[in-house]
């Protein structure tokens, strides 16, 4: 199993979250942060002074699949999420030993 | 995030900075001459009375020394002259000026409504908005509304007085206090729109279309009515301005929303999809300050503190506002089958814009139903414009511009004398119908000319990339809850 | 989020807005009668001047344009025939209005501070309740309360007057602007529950509650008191009202908060758990407010512009104020080892609440000595209810229950006629504990079978489920906040 | 979380607390005697009118039963004996203690438009100074203040009527209507002070300081002015403050800002780091009841309710902030290309603090030049002060220091009877610079000395530590928004 | 060493941290998240209109522990945060190469 | 590729990020977290009571390299956000399978 985290857009949300569950990924988990890379940040204004925030909103998409829908899943999240613009986002894949679903006990591929 | 505004704003504005040094200068010239008699004027209810010379005296002390002993010393000279006309008159400033800080701080509640129930990535424009409206209704009514409105002209509009240089009669209410409260009203028409158009318009395509409501659309249908012009003749009653004011605004506020579109998202291929307001507390606030406000909007507009008057029109007021929100919260709970906050505040204003035009000439009763009617228009009303696709961030168009024409139309049927239901006959009814009619049909022409030639020139609406990212970005380059960790897009 | 209520309160929506319809209905038919002479009656001062004639041409006038040109030709005709006692009914009935305006903000200042001292999880629902009390009291004080407590009855209800039936008496402050004054008092006892029972209570059953505490329970105790009731006839004195608004709202909520219990988590095994307000900058803004308000609430009730008797009382008010901001702020200081904001704050409300009944007759000295006590008095309370088990979210039992019975001894003590430590003997005292003791009984006794039959009806407290979740999703389907990326639970 | 001042600030908390019981017992025990004269003088131009016997009967029915009865009774029994200066004394107090209410109401905008413009992790902080600061100063004014700066004395400082011991003069406006205005004054120029210090004083230290404020610094050049004193003989002319009040609070803030130091971070080697402000939405609240409550500050203090005069002053002041407002986000957005809300915010107090000091006398249209100067003036200065790395969080210096001076001087210059370019010659910009100079200096020195003393017993400044911490928890052991996800320093 | 993430129902947090402590784990980290997955969403309601809110609020716990205490973790974890409700959470182990403290520089086991 | 999830104080976040650009690194993802650990949570007060809060404000970076940069991460990382007291936070390493740009559709080490 694998944990697949994507760092994309705010706005696409949605699409991504569409594009996962129409390959079968039931569940996912979603986080607000802050991005710093290529992509620049911009200027801010305050009280007559200029100031540059370097972190921009982002969203991180948690996402723990098969190791066999891995591919699919990040062929999703690539068309859902690309904007084709600096700052599109990454996707890392990261190894996954063990998944337990809490209700039940359940582990490994029954619990994803 | 450039834009190619910045540059023909800048030009504008520094136009426009001049302008107003020009446009006072002369005035200020002028009065360098004629000062002493206008103040003079200003205290003439006073320098009449018969013990002038002690008032005089005390005009100084009371300019240098303004302080507790003043107070301890003067009244006691000045007071055996004073006649009961002049108390009148003190009366009636006070009233005046109090009902007119009220409803100076309507823009507050108006600003907390707006901001409240828009979304957290448009906050510092709405803010912007609704902070330079007022700024900009109070110089450009000075410089060409009050004229327009109330100055000598033909019963289509005044010409004349504009900065007030017609000095005021004495013996009277001060003009400057009629100015005041006059001021305080053309702002409100101007705030309305702010609501209707948010989320999407351009910082300074609001500005722009701002000075030009107050300075011209406003005061010209104003001019037809509290200025004494055919629509007054006519006999179209609109007490504190239901029409007058409120559906002014919505009217302007209309032609905006549906020349600009509605907010990205807003309707999709499943329908409507609500964009919730980031603050509910602000909102509720918001609706608070209003509500207190109209305190001064409704007793305000007699203008006179006339006891029984402002005691009924209180009432009024109060009650009509109370039954929108009671009527608007049962008929969301009926249709939805919970109580929606959002509607409730909505209702309330429903009710105050409602009661507005009859405040003075309905009973309590009466009050009670024109404001439950009120709310549960407004809930439809809400429900309707989402239907035809018109997006109306904050419920502008249901509050001011329908509850506007409700309440006008209430007056030819609950007023206690020419009502329809008291047996008043068709007659006044015909005459508000009239009134909505024509104030309508020329708001919605003028302001979609304003329209087009501000999006001609300096363009409407912001990028959808800047809509994304929120206008607090693009706009004015701030944030407005800096500290917090917050999301551009709301996630569902 | 299935629960059963919808059903029932749906039902119960369709059955009060029907009533409201059929009650306001037979008013309105006898007015669309009455009308003419009723408005007569609201001018009446004015239409008794010599310059009869003149006003009542001026009344058309003004109906019709109330614009500046009234305003500046008005006044000088009608001037001249204006007596001395008409301008003092004048004054008085500003003065009413305007405090009464003043009492109106206060809900805002306490919606403000409900929300702000609870979850953020809760902000839609309190501020729900705190919106709908006021409109909900304004139609049952008018319907009902009204009558009962100011309408001629016998020494223990009034029974007459209902909806305003009976015309005012000329040459008077105008009976709408008491009734304006007397309808917003009303709003606030019913306010005051809504703090105690907060993040727990089910909204229709709040409903239901607050619209009998307006018709029925406040106006009993009220007639008793300021109607000219048994208690009255005794010498028992509460100038403006910390028995009769305070304590009554307070003993409701006491009755409350118990019947409902402590909300989930705060008592636990170990000890007392302090679940923090969410928002403390709205809890300051609500205490700014209802100081603010409270210069209508105290000034006001005097009931007159007399300028003596109000300068003092706003002296008072504000004195007692400033002195339970500060006792609360040290005595937190001495016991805990750091200011709390939140005592402060409460403790500011608890000066106010206790100088209410006797601002008008004790010194300045004196509301200082009652306010730091009530100020001191907050800190120890708020500890001895967590200590005690019953659960006041917001501290409106310390504020308004103690210091309403502080507030209320206190003028047995320090006031300078009759108090006992100014040689004025225990009778006052004695009065002032009869007064205390017995309208606490009632309220209590009243409120409990009320509590219990709504329990019965529909059901009193959300589920753990919802409360866990918050009542913002279960009871309205909203978020206060939906752009900002919230917890639930907060994380200690 | 240790630090050392709780002990020290125990003690003097508790000192304090005894002393105020202390202080106010005599008091006390000497009005126990003295108290029905005084409150009789209270009553006094009610008493002394013809019908005395009708009205004694009537107070006492009013402390008993401040109803409904009574008010319809009382008024009709009274009215006939009264005179219209009795009439003027009654809109006069009116008048001064609406006004009063309005610059009450001043702290709740200072409040919000503090913690907005302040970052989250200081909210509770803020707020808590800006509470305790009122509180403190009433009773600070009422024990020292008002007699140091109204008491007979010399032309430098009054030394009688501390605790309001004298009692007022009858048939004028009752001395606690004028107390209770002047009261809300001193409190304004104390909470000006806490805006510049924010984010890194010390609580206690605020504390003492600004009761000394209150109690000894604002009230000795009150008296100079105000008072009767040295300056007013000289012909200084400040008629609602821009130096009494404004400036004497902005130079006890540059004083404080340059003995604390900037905050951490905010002046870089890389230049100067803005430090955004955590709520807009709060700063806007605040500057728009800052300029309601305005309409108290200027229109008040004519101190009487004179027609004109107050309409003039009321329209001045409008027209000053709105010219502010306009000047300071068109000079940002010419300067820095967006129009920055933080600046048109400013821009607005600006013009309001410029224009405080000549409203009554100056021209509307040279009200609007003060303004517009002042709006171009605050953002210059902001720009200025960070250049000159004197950390001011709110911008109090520019608006309430260099505006003050601003609109003293400008007083020499619009003023249209004795201003330089109205042809009145040099003579009164020379006084108003003797006035701002000598205040000034004065204020600086004592209140220099005031912070080192403070600093040396208990320490100004927080620890580094609880700085990046923030000064809620390191201060208060509270959070503002407990229940949001925060983050205690900003990310970039 | 593993990293243990579980998702669990925000009330559950107290219970799950005393679960862990109570098996010797010196340190924790909580986010803030928003999940999807069987449990549904709700209807909310805004000025008359009705959307479904599919993103719940939940939080994540990170732990990482040594590979020894996994099997403990994910028992006391499970008893604590189980409601037996769908929407209960899920738990995943990750495996942790290196762990470093910051104050000090140790490393691995040392450093957890 | 490694990704390292670093959990500093707040105040440190800057001068983490200048050390890690410094050594190359293009790009970094910050979340606000809570931490408990060995560092004391502090009393807070609230209406006349006290209550412990164990959970202090954290910032966590996550930033994905190549396998070579790992040290010389660490290094930076420990030497920017170590004040030396307790709190200064912790470094896991966790292994990445594979690294995608949305944007470009890139894999492995040019995707980072
Ligand atoms: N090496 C990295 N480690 C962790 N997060 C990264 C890394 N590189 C980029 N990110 C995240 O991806 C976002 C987008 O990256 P950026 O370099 O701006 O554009 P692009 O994805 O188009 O290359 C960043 O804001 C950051 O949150
Ligand atoms: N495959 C997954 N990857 C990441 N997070 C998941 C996944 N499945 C579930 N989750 C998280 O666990 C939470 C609970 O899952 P859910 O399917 O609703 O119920 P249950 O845990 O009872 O099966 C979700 O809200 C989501 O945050
Ligand atoms: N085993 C762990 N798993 C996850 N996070 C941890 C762990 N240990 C510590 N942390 C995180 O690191 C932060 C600092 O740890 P702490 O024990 O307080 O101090 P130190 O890092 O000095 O040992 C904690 O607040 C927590 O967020």
């Amino acid at each position: 199993m694998k944990k697949i985290e994507a760092i994309i857009k705010p706005f696409k949300l949605d699409e991504v979250k569409e594009g996962l569950t129409a390959i079968g990924a039931h569940g996912l988990t979603v986080t607000e942060v802050k991005g710093f890379g290529r992509q620049k940040g911009h200027t801010e204004l305050y009280r007559g002074a200029e100031y540059v925030v370097d972190f921009l909103p982002k969203i991180k998409i948690e996402v723990v699949i098969a190791d066999e829908m891995v591919e699919a899943a990040i062929e999703k999240i690539t068309s859902a999420a690309s904007v084709g613009k600096i700052g599109d986002g990454k996707i890392f894949v990261i190894p996954v030993e063990e998944v337990v679903r809490i209700r039940t006990g359940e582990r490994g591929q029954e619990a994803i | 995030m450039e834009t190619k505004t910045p540059f023909a704003f800048k030009g504008l504005a520094a136009a426009f900075g001049l302008g107003l040094v020009l446009m006072t200068a002369p005035a200020f010239a002028e009065e360098a001459v004629e000062t002493a008699p206008a103040t003079e004027t200003a205290e003439a209810p006073a320098a009449e009375a018969p013990a002038a010379e002690a008032v005089a005296s005390e005009a100084v002390a009371v300019e240098e020394a303004p302080a507790a002993e003043a107070a301890a010393e003067a009244p006691a000279e000045e007071a055996p002259g004073i006649t009961p006309a002049e108390l009148k008159v003190i009366a009636d400033t006070m009233w005046l000026l109090i009902a007119g800080m009220l409803v100076f701080f309507m823009n507050t509640g108006f600003a907390m409504l707006e901001a409240g129930l828009c979304r957290q990535k448009n906050t510092v424009n709405i803010l912007s908005k609704n902070v330079i409206v007022f700024g900009m209704a109070s110089l450009s009514f000075w410089l060409l509304g009050w004229g327009f409105m109330y100055g000598e002209g033909n019963p289509f509009i005044g010409l004349a007085d504009f900065m007030l240089s017609i000095p005021g009669e004495a013996g009277k209410v001060p003009k400057e206090a009629s100015f005041f409260f006059q001021l305080v009203f053309a702002a409100t028409a101007a705030t309305i729109v702010s609501g209707a158009v948010a989320e999407r318009i351009k910082y300074p395509a609001f500005f722009v279309f701002s000075f030009l409501l107050v300075a011209f659309i406003y005061p010209v249908t104003g001019h037809w009515t509290w200025g004494g012009g055919w629509l007054f003749e006519m006999g179209f009653g609109d007490f504190a301005g239901s029409t007058v004011v409120h559906s002014v605004g919505g009217w302007a506020a209309l032609t905006g929303a549906i020349i600009l579109g509605p907010r990205l998202g807003k309707f999709t291929a499943n329908g409507v999809r609500p964009i919730p307001g980031h603050n509910q507390a602000m909102a509720a606030l918001g609706m608070f300050i209003l509500w207190f406000g109209w305190f001064g909007f409704n007793p305000g507009s007699q203008l006179a503190a006339d006891a029984g008057p402002i005691a009924h029109i209180t009432v009024t007021t109060n009650m009509a506002a109370a039954a929108g929100l009671l009527a608007a919260t049962l008929v969301s709970y009926l249709m939805m089958g919970k109580p929606d906050l959002s509607m409730a505040i909505n209702g309330a204003l429903a009710g105050l814009v409602a009661i507005t035009a009859g405040c003075d000439g309905v009973s309590v009763a009466g009050s009670v139903i024109i404001g439950l009617i009120g709310g549960a228009i407004v809930v439809v009303s809400v429900t309707f414009f989402d239907k035809i696709k018109i997006d109306d961030p904050v419920g502008a168009l249901s509050v001011h511009l329908v509850n506007g024409i409700w309440g006008t139309l209430a007056v030819g049927l609950f007023n206690t004398e020419k009502g329809l239901l008291y047996g008043g006959g068709i007659d006044k009814l015909v005459s508000q119908v009239i009134g909505i009619v024509s104030i309508g049909a020329y708001v919605v022409i003028v302001s979609a000319i304003l329209w087009f030639a501000i999006k001609a020139v300096m363009g409407l609406r912001v990028s959808s990339e800047e809509e994304y990212e929120g206008l607090d970005l693009g706009e004015h380059g701030m944030e407005a809850y800096p500290d917090f960790s917050v999301r551009k897009a709301p996630i569902y």
